[in-house]
C-alpha cells in the first residue's frame, strides 16, 4: 500500500514541478519523470504491456518532441514575462484541493464501487484480445497514423514564396 | 499489496486539477501542452484502475496502448501547430492571439 | 278590376323610378345646353305629379294598391302598399317637387346646376319610396338615402366654409337619428317578426318592455326628420348657410311631410300608445311651438326667422297627432299640408327678395311693396295663413288642432298653442313691416320684380293657401278624412266648414294682441325690425337668448365636446400599446445579444476556464448519488 | 462494427494513402482522384437510398437506416467541399495534395465512426477526425487560421479526457463497451454516470452552449471551404451523432430523468445564445457560426426528449442542418473570394451582382429559419411536436419563439447583404465561377426536393426508429 503512495507521490511531485518550473527545459524533463512514474505504477499494477509502451512512447518519444519544440522556440522564451505569482500559488491551491478532495472523492467512489456488477471470470490473453475482440481498433489506429503523417506534411507544406524553415 | 480503487481516483483527481490549473493559467503554449499531457496521464491511470477493480487488466492494457498512440499523435500535431504559430507570429504567447472575438 | 289593378300597380313605379332614371340621365347632359335640364326635370316632376293624382283618385275609389318586388331572394321584399294616407302624402311630395323644379331655375348653386336637379329628382324618388313602402326595411332604405341627398344638397347650396360645417352637422344629426330608427325597426322586426306595417297594424303593438324602447327609437327618427324640438338645431344653421330653394324644398315641405307621416304611422297605425306617451308627445309639441317661436321672434335674418317658424309649426302637427282623437289627428294632418304650402311659399319670397337685393338682413330692407308687388302679395297671403287669420287654410287646421287639444282634456297645451300663434303673428308683422313697408333704403331704389320662374310657384302656393282656406271641405273630404279612415279613426261630425264659435273669436283676440304688441314695439324702438327688442332685452330673457344664440342648448355641440375628449384619450392608449409591443422587445433583444457577443472576449484562458468550470458543474449535477 | 459498409471507409483511406505516390508530378491527378472516389461513394450510397425513397417499399430493406443516411450526408458534404476547393484557389495553388488526402482520411474516419458499434472505437475515430481537422483548418496559412486551429485544439481537448473517464467507469459495469450489451443488460446508476460523462465530452466536441466558445472563432478563422466542411459535417458526426446513439441506448430505460433535464437546459441555452449572438454580428461567417450553434441546440433539444419521435426529428434536423450550413458557408467563401471581405457592413445589394450565390443562400437561410415548403420547416415542426408530446411544454414554446428570432436575424442579414442597395465598392464584383456554384446549387435542389417530398423522406426516416 505504501509503495503505491510512494509512486503517486513521485507522480504528483513531477507534475507540480513541471508546471512551476521557469525554464521549459526543466518542465519537459519533469514531464519525462512523470511518465516514468506512471509506467512504474503500471508495472506495480502488473500491467506489463501498457507499462512498456508508456515507458518507450511517452517517456521517450514525447519528451524528445517536447525538447525539440522547446529548442525551436528558444529565443522567444525570454521575452514572455510570466508573473511568477500564478505558479507560486499552485502548491497552496493544491494542498487546499487535496484536503477537500480527500473528504469527497474516496467516499464517493467507494459508493460507486458498490454498484459495479461486472467481474471477469476468465481473462483472455492480451494478444487474442487485441487482435480478435478489439480488431476494429486496428483500423482506427491505422487511420490515426495515416492522418498524423499527412497532418505534419500539411502543416509544414513549403509555400513557394512565404515559408523558409523546413522540418526540424 | 492490497489495491484500493477510491484512493487511485483521489490521485487521479489531483493530477487532473494540476493539469487543468496549468492549462488555464499559463501563457506559454508549450506549458499548456505540458498541462495537456498531465491530464492525459490522469486519464490513463483512470483506465488501469477500472481494469484492476474488475480485474480484467488485459482489456485495460489494450485500451492504454491505443490511448498512448492517440496521445502521441495528438501531441505531435499540437507541437506542429505551435511551431507553425511560432513561424507566423514569432511568439508563443497564447494571450496574444485575440483578434478573433465579438 | 284586376287588370286595371295590374296596370295601375305599375303606375306606382312612375313617381318612383322615372325621377331616378331621369336624374341619372341628367348627369350625362353637358352643361352648355340651355334650359334642357330645367325642361327635362319639370317634365319628369310633372308626369310623376299627374301619376300621383291618378293613383290618389284610384285609391279613393277602391281600397288600396299592393305591389311586391322580391329582393335578395326571400330574405326581404320591397312591397309597396298605397292606402289613402300614402296616396295623400305621395300627392303632396310630387306637388312640391314640381313647384321646386320650377323655382330652381333661377337659383345659383355651387358647381353646375344639373347637380341641383339630380338631387331634387333623387329626393323625390326617396320621399315617394319611403311614403308608399309598406315594408319597414324598404322604407328605411329610402329614408336613409334621404340623409345622403340632404348632405349633398346643403353642401352644394352654399359657397362658404360654414356651409360645409352645416352640411356635416345636418348629416351627423340625421345620420345618428336614422341609426336609432334602424335599431327601432330591428327591434320591431324582432317583436312582431314581420316588417310589413299592414300586418303589424292588425294586432297593434303595445308599449311594454322592448316595445317602448322601439317606439322611443322610432320617435327620435320621426322627430328629427320633422325637425322637432331637441333635434331642430340644424335647420336654423342651414337657413343661414344654404340657399332658399333648398330651404323651401326640404326643411319646409318634404321633411315635414315625411316626419309627421311616419309619426302618424308609428303612433297611430303600428302602436297603441298609452296616455303617458300621449302627454309626452303633446308636451314635445308644445315645447317645440314655444321655444322655436320665442327664438324666431328675435331674429333679424329673413330666412333664419322663417326656419324657426317652420320648427314651431311642426309643434302644432305633433300636438295634433298627440291628441289621439280624430279631430286632433285630422287637424295635424291638414296642418301638415297647409304648413308645407305656406312655409314653402314664404321661403320662395325670401329667395326672391334675396335674389333681387342680395341681402337677407331685414334691417337693410324696406319698402319693397311698391317694387316687388307680386312677391309682397304672396308674402302677405302666406303670412296671414301661417298666423291663422280667419279665412285662410292655416286658421282651419289650427282650429282643428285646438278643438282636438280641448277634447283631449289637457287645456294647458291649448294655451301654449295660442301664445305660440300670437308670437307667430307678431313676428310676421315685424318681418312684413320691416321688409315690405316703411322707407326703402337708397341702394334698393331700382330693385325690380323677381323673375317669372320664381313668381309662378309662389303664386301657385298662395292660391293653394286660399283654396284650402275658403274651400276647406275639398281637401278635408278628399285627402284628410280618407287617410283618417286608413289610420283606423272615424271622424264623427263635420270637420270642415266655417262656424262662428268662440275659437273664431279667440283668433280675433289673438290678432288684436299681436297688432298692439307690434305697434308698442314700433313706437318704443322707432324701427320696424327692432319692434321685438322690448322682449329681446327683457331682464331674464336676455341671458337665455344669448346662451341659445351661442348654441349652449344645442345637443350637437354638447356631444361634439364629449366625443373630442374621448377620442384624445383613446389616442393616448393606442400610443402606449404601440410602445409596449414594438419598442420594448426590440431593445431587450439587442441588449441581450450585445451581452452575449461581449462574452466572447477572444482570450483563450477565459474560454478554457469556462469550459472546465461548466464541465465540473455538469458532472456534479449528474453525478449526485440520488439519480 | 457493422461490416457491410466497410468499403465506404476503406476506399477513401486507400485513395488518400495512394495520393502522394500517384501525383508526384501534377496536382490535377490528385484532384481528379479525390473527386472520383467521393463521387463514386456518393452515387453508390445515393442509389441505395433514393431507390428506397422513390419506390417506397421497404420490404427488402435490411441495412441500418441511420448509418446509411449518415454516410450519404458525409459523402455529400465531402464531395461538395472537395469539388469546391479544387476550383477555389486555382491561381496560387496553396493547397498541397496532402489537403485532399486529409479530407479523404477524415471522410473515411467519419464513415467508420458512424459504423462503429462501441464507445472506444467511437473515441478513436473521433480523435482521428479532430487531428485531421486541426491540420485542415490551418490550410489558408493566415494568422487567423492558425489561431483558430490552436483554439480548436486546446478548447476541445477536455472532451477526450471526459470520454476516457466515462469509458473507464463503463468498464466497472461491462466487459465490453458495445451499445447492444449496454442497452440490453441492466442499466444502473453507474452506467448513467458513465454515459453522462461521455455525453458531456461530446457536448464539448460539438460546440453546444456552455462549451460553445471555440465555435465562432474557429468557423470565422479557418480556411473557408474547411469551415463549411467543419460546420457541415465534422462537428456533427464527431459530436452530436454519439449523443443521438446514447439516447437510442437510454430511451426506454427509466433512469434518464436527470440527463434529459440537463440536455434540455443545454439545448435551450445554446438555441438562445446562438440566436441572440447572431443578432448583432458584423462578420458573415461569425453570424453563420452562431446560427449553427443555435441549430445544434435544436438537435440536442430533440434528442433530450429521449423519445422515438425526438430521435427521428434530431436525425432529420441533423441532415438538414448539414445541407443548408454547407451551402451557406460555401457561399460565404464565394463572397469572400469575390468581394474580398465578409464584413456585412460593406456588403450591400449583392443580389444584383452575384444572383446565384444570393438566391441559393436565401433558400438555405429560409430553410434554416423553418419556412414551410423547405425541409428545415419539417424538422423544426417535428422537434417542437416531440418536445410538446414528451411533456416539457415550456421548452416547446421557447423553441418556437427562438425560431422566430432565427427568422429575425436572417431577415436582417438578408436585407442588408443581399437585397439592399448596391454599395459603390461592389460595382465591379463578378458572379462566382460556375464550378464553384455547382455544389451549392445541387444541395439547394436537394433541400427543396426533400422539403416538398417530405412524405417519402418520412417513410425512410421511420426506419431509423424501427
Amino acid at each position: 500500500m505504501t509503495l503505491y503512495l510512494l509512486i503517486y507521490f513521485i507522480i504528483i511531485m513531477g507534475a507540480v514541478v513541471a508546471v512551476i518550473s521557469k525554464k521549459l527545459i526543466n518542465s519537459a524533463i519533469m514531464l519525462a519523470l512523470l511518465s516514468i512514474g506512471v509506467s512504474i505504477l503500471l508495472f506495480a499494477y502488473n500491467a506489463p504491456w501498457a507499462a512498456v509502451f508508456e515507458l518507450s512512447v511517452c517517456a521517450g518519444l514525447i519528451t524528445v518532441l517536447f525538447v525539440s519544440a522547446v529548442s525551436l522556440v528558444k529565443h522567444d522564451e525570454e521575452n514572455i514575462k510570466e508573473n511568477r505569482v500564478k505558479y507560486v500559488l499552485l502548491p497552496l491551491l493544491l494542498i487546499g484541493f487535496i484536503i477537500s478532495a480527500s473528504i469527497i472523492v474516496p467516499e464517493y467512489f467507494s459508493k460507486l464501487q458498490i454498484f459495479s456488477t461486472y467481474n471477469t471470470q476468465k481473462e483472455e490473453p492480451i494478444g487474442k484480445l487485441i487482435w480478435l475482440y478489439r480488431g476494429v481498433d486496428i483500423i482506427g489506429q491505422l487511420t490515426l497514423l495515416a492522418s498524423s503523417v499527412f497532418v505534419i506534411k500539411h502543416i509544414f507544406f513549403k509555400r513557394k514564396e512565404a515559408d523558409n524553415g523546413g522540418k526540424i | 499489496m492490497i489495491y484500493n480503487f477510491p484512493i487511485d481516483w483521489f490521485f487521479i483527481s489531483i493530477l487532473f486539477f494540476i493539469g487543468a490549473y496549468c492549462m488555464v493559467v499559463s501563457k506559454n503554449i508549450i506549458k499548456l501542452l505540458i498541462g495537456f499531457e498531465i491530464i492525459s496521464k490522469s486519464a490513463l491511470i483512470a483506465v488501469i484502475t477500472a481494469g484492476l477493480a474488475t480485474n480484467n487488466i488485459n482489456l485495460a492494457q489494450n485500451i492504454i496502448i491505443v490511448m498512448i498512440l492517440v496521445e502521441a499523435v495528438v501531441i505531435a500535431s499540437g507541437l506542429a501547430l505551435v511551431v507553425k504559430y511560432y513561424r507566423l507570429n514569432q511568439s508563443i504567447d497564447i494571450t496574444k492571439i485575440i483578434n478573433l472575438k465579438g | 278590376m284586376n287588370e286595371l289593378n295590374s296596370n295601375i300597380s305599375n303606375l306606382v313605379l312612375i313617381p318612383l323610378l322615372l325621377p331616378l332614371i331621369s336624374g341619372v340621365l341628367l348627369l350625362l347632359i353637358s352643361d352648355k345646353t340651355k334650359y334642357l335640364k330645367e325642361v327635362l326635370s319639370f317634365a319628369v316632376t310633372g308626369v310623376s305629379f299627374a301619376a300621383s293624382i291618378v293613383i290618389l283618385k284610384f285609391v279613393l275609389q277602391s281600397d288600396n294598391l299592393q305591389y311586391h318586388i322580391k329582393w335578395l331572394g326571400n330574405l326581404s321584399s320591397i312591397s309597396f302598399r298605397i292606402d289613402q294616407l300614402s296616396a295623400f302624402l305621395l300627392f303632396g311630395v310630387s306637388m312640391f317637387s314640381l313647384l321646386l323644379s320650377l323655382y330652381g331655375i333661377s337659383v345659383k348653386n355651387r358647381g353646375s346646376s344639373k347637380i341641383f336637379y339630380f338631387l331634387l329628382m333623387l329626393t323625390q324618388t326617396a320621399a315617394a319610396g319611403s311614403v308608399i313602402s309598406d315594408n319597414l326595411i324598404s322604407m328605411l332604405f329610402f329614408w336613409e338615402s334621404m340623409v345622403v341627398l340632404l348632405y349633398v344638397f346643403v353642401y352644394i347650396s352654399g359657397e362658404t366654409q360654414a356651409c360645409k360645417k352645416t352640411a356635416l352637422k345636418t348629416f351627423l344629426i340625421n345620420g345618428i337619428s336614422d341609426i336609432a330608427m334602424m335599431l327601432g325597426i330591428i327591434i320591431i322586426g324582432y317583436i312582431s317578426d314581420t316588417f310589413l306595417m299592414s300586418k303589424i297594424s292588425q294586432n297593434k303593438l303595445i308599449l311594454s318592455g322592448w316595445g317602448t324602447v322601439a317606439y322611443v327609437l322610432l320617435l327620435i327618427g320621426a322627430l328629427t326628420k320633422a325637425g322637432a324640438f331637441p333635434f331642430h338645431t340644424w335647420i336654423p344653421d342651414a337657413a343661414l348657410n344654404s340657399n332658399a330653394a333648398f330651404m323651401a324644398y326640404i326643411p319646409a315641405a318634404i321633411d315635414k311631410l315625411l316626419g309627421i307621416y311616419f309619426l302618424a304611422r308609428i303612433s297611430l297605425y303600428i302602436y297603441q300608445i298609452n296616455s303617458t306617451m300621449q302627454i309626452i308627445l303633446m308636451s314635445i309639441g308644445a315645447i317645440t311651438i314655444l321655444v322655436a317661436v320665442m327664438m324666431a321672434f328675435i331674429q333679424n335674418d329673413y330666412k333664419r326667422l322663417l326656419s324657426y317658424h317652420a320648427v314651431s309649426q311642426t309643434g302644432y302637427m305633433i300636438l295634433g297627432i298627440g291628441t289621439l282623437n280624430p279631430v286632433g289627428i285630422a287637424g295635424g294632418l291638414f296642418h301638415m299640408i297647409n304648413h308645407a304650402s305656406y312655409k314653402s311659399c314664404l321661403f320662395m319670397t325670401a329667395g326672391a327678395v334675396e335674389n333681387q337685393t342680395q341681402t337677407n338682413d331685414i334691417s337693410k330692407l324696406g319698402g319693397l311693396f311698391s317694387r316687388m308687388p307680386i312677391t309682397a302679395v304672396c308674402f302677405i297671403i302666406a303670412a296671414a295663413a301661417i298666423s291663422g287669420i280667419a279665412p285662410l287654410n292655416g286658421f282651419f287646421s289650427k282650429e282643428l288642432v285646438y278643438k282636438g287639444t280641448i277634447m283631449s282634456g289637457y287645456t294647458i297645451f291649448f294655451y301654449a298653442a295660442e301664445i305660440g300663434s300670437i308670437l307667430t303673428l307678431a313676428s310676421f308683422l315685424k318681418l312684413g313691416h320691416s321688409v315690405f313697408f316703411g322707407k326703402t333704403p337708397e341702394n334698393l331704389k331700382d330693385t325690380k320684380e323677381a323673375p317669372y320662374s320664381m313668381l309662378i310657384p309662389m303664386i301657385a302656393l298662395a292660391a293653394i293657401c286660399v283654396i284650402f282656406g275658403f274651400g276647406a271641405h275639398l281637401p278635408i273630404s278628399k285627402l284628410i278624412s280618407p287617410s283618417l279612415m286608413a289610420l283606423g279613426f272615424v271622424a264623427d261630425g263635420e270637420l270642415s266648414g266655417f262656424h262662428f264659435d268662440n275659437l273664431f273669436l279667440l283668433s280675433l283676440v289673438v290678432i288684436i294682441i299681436a297688432v298692439s304688441n307690434h305697434i308698442l314695439g314700433f313706437r318704443l324702438s322707432g324701427k320696424a325690425y327692432k319692434s321685438s327688442d322690448h322682449i329681446h332685452y327683457a331682464p331674464v330673457l336676455h341671458q337665455t337668448y344669448d346662451m341659445a344664440e351661442k348654441g349652449y342648448f344645442d345637443l350637437y355641440e354638447i356631444f361634439r365636446k364629449i366625443f373630442s375628449s374621448f377620442s384624445s384619450l383613446l389616442f393616448k392608449i393606442d400610443r402606449f400599446f404601440d410602445k409596449l409591443i414594438d419598442d420594448i422587445p426590440v431593445s431587450i433583444t439587442l441588449y441581450v445579444s450585445d451581452k452575449v457577443s461581449k462574452l466572447h472576449s477572444g482570450s483563450y484562458s477565459l474560454y478554457m476556464f469556462f469550459i472546465f468550470v461548466f464541465a465540473t458543474a455538469y458532472l456534479i449535477y449528474l453525478g449526485g448519488i440520488k439519480w | 462494427m457493422v461490416t457491410d459498409f466497410l468499403s465506404y471507409s476503406l476506399i477513401p483511406l486507400c485513395s488518400a494513402l495512394a495520393i502522394p505516390f500517384i501525383s508526384r508530378k501534377s496536382r490535377r491527378i490528385t484532384e481528379i482522384l479525390a473527386n472520383v472516389t467521393l463521387l463514386s461513394g456518393l452515387i453508390n450510397v445515393g442509389y441505395i437510398i433514393l431507390h428506397y425513397i422513390i419506390k417506397m417499399d421497404y420490404s427488402s430493406f435490411t441495412f441500418d437506416a441511420f448509418t446509411l443516411l449518415m454516410i450519404f450526408t458525409i459523402y455529400l458534404v465531402g464531395l461538395a467541399v472537395v469539388f469546391f476547393s479544387t476550383y477555389y484557389e486555382v491561381e496560387n495553388d496553396t493547397n498541397s495534395n496532402s489537403y485532399y488526402s486529409l479530407i479523404l482520411i477524415s471522410v473515411s474516419a467519419m464513415c467508420s465512426l458512424v459504423m462503429s458499434r462501441d464507445f472506444f472505437t467511437l473515441y478513436i475515430f473521433m480523435e482521428a477526425i479532430s487531428v485531421c481537422s486541426f491540420a485542415l483548418i490551418t490550410s489558408s496559412n493566415s494568422k487567423n487560421s492558425i489561431e483558430a486551429s490552436i483554439k480548436y485544439f486546446f478548447l476541445t481537448f477536455p472532451a477526450s479526457v471526459l470520454i476516457i473517464f466515462g469509458i473507464s467507469i463503463l468498464m466497472l459495469n461491462y466487459g465490453s463497451f458495445d451499445f447492444d450489451t449496454i442497452k440490453f443488460t441492466n442499466i444502473n446508476f453507474l452506467t448513467v454516470i458513465a454515459l453522462s460523462m461521455i455525453i458531456i465530452g461530446f457536448l464539448i466536441k460539438s460546440g453546444i452552449a456552455p462549451f460553445h466558445f471555440w465555435t465562432p472563432d474557429v468557423y470565422q478563422g479557418s480556411y473557408s471551404p474547411i469551415s463549411a466542411y467543419l460546420a457541415g459535417i465534422v462537428t456533427k458526426i464527431g459530436g452530436i451523432y454519439a449523443i443521438i446513439k446514447i439516447s437510442q441506448i437510454l430511451y426506454n430505460s427509466g433512469a434518464t430523468y436527470k440527463i434529459s433535464a440537463l440536455l434540455l437546459f443545454t439545448g435551450m441555452l445554446s438555441v438562445l445564445i446562438g440566436a441572440f449572438g447572431a443578432m448583432v454580428q458584423k462578420d458573415f461567417k461569425r453570424m453563420l457560426a452562431y446560427s449553427s450553434i443555435s441549430q445544434m441546440g435544436y438537435i440536442i433539444l430533440a434528442t433530450a426528449t429521449f423519445s422515438p419521435l425526438g430521435i427521428f426529428a434530431a436525425v432529420f434536423h441533423l441532415v438538414n442542418h448539414a445541407t443548408f450550413k454547407t451551402v451557406l458557408f460555401l457561399n460565404s467563401a464565394c463572397v469572400e473570394k469575390n468581394t474580398g471581405t465578409t464584413n456585412m457592413e460593406e456588403l450591400k445589394g449583392l443580389e444584383k451582382k452575384m444572383p446565384y450565390t444570393s438566391w441559393t443562400s436565401v433558400i438555405a437561410l429560409l430553410s434554416t429559419a423553418g419556412v414551410p415548403p423547405l425541409s428545415g420547416f419539417w424538422s423544426k415542426v417535428l422537434i417542437i411536436i416531440a418536445l410538446w408530446q414528451s411533456g416539457n411544454k415550456y421548452y416547446a414554446v421557447i423553441a418556437l419563439i427562438a425560431s422566430i428570432l432565427t427568422l429575425a436575424y436572417f431577415m436582417i442579414m438578408q436585407k442588408k447583404v443581399f437585397f439592399g442597395k448596391l454599395s459603390e465598392k461592389l460595382t465591379e464584383v463578378k458572379e462566382a465561377k460556375f464550378q464553384l456554384l455547382i455544389p451549392v446549387i445541387t444541395i439547394s435542389i436537394i433541400i427543396i426536393l426533400s422539403g416538398i417530398f417530405f412524405n417519402r423522406v418520412y417513410f425512410y426516416l421511420e426506419k431509423i426508429i424501427m
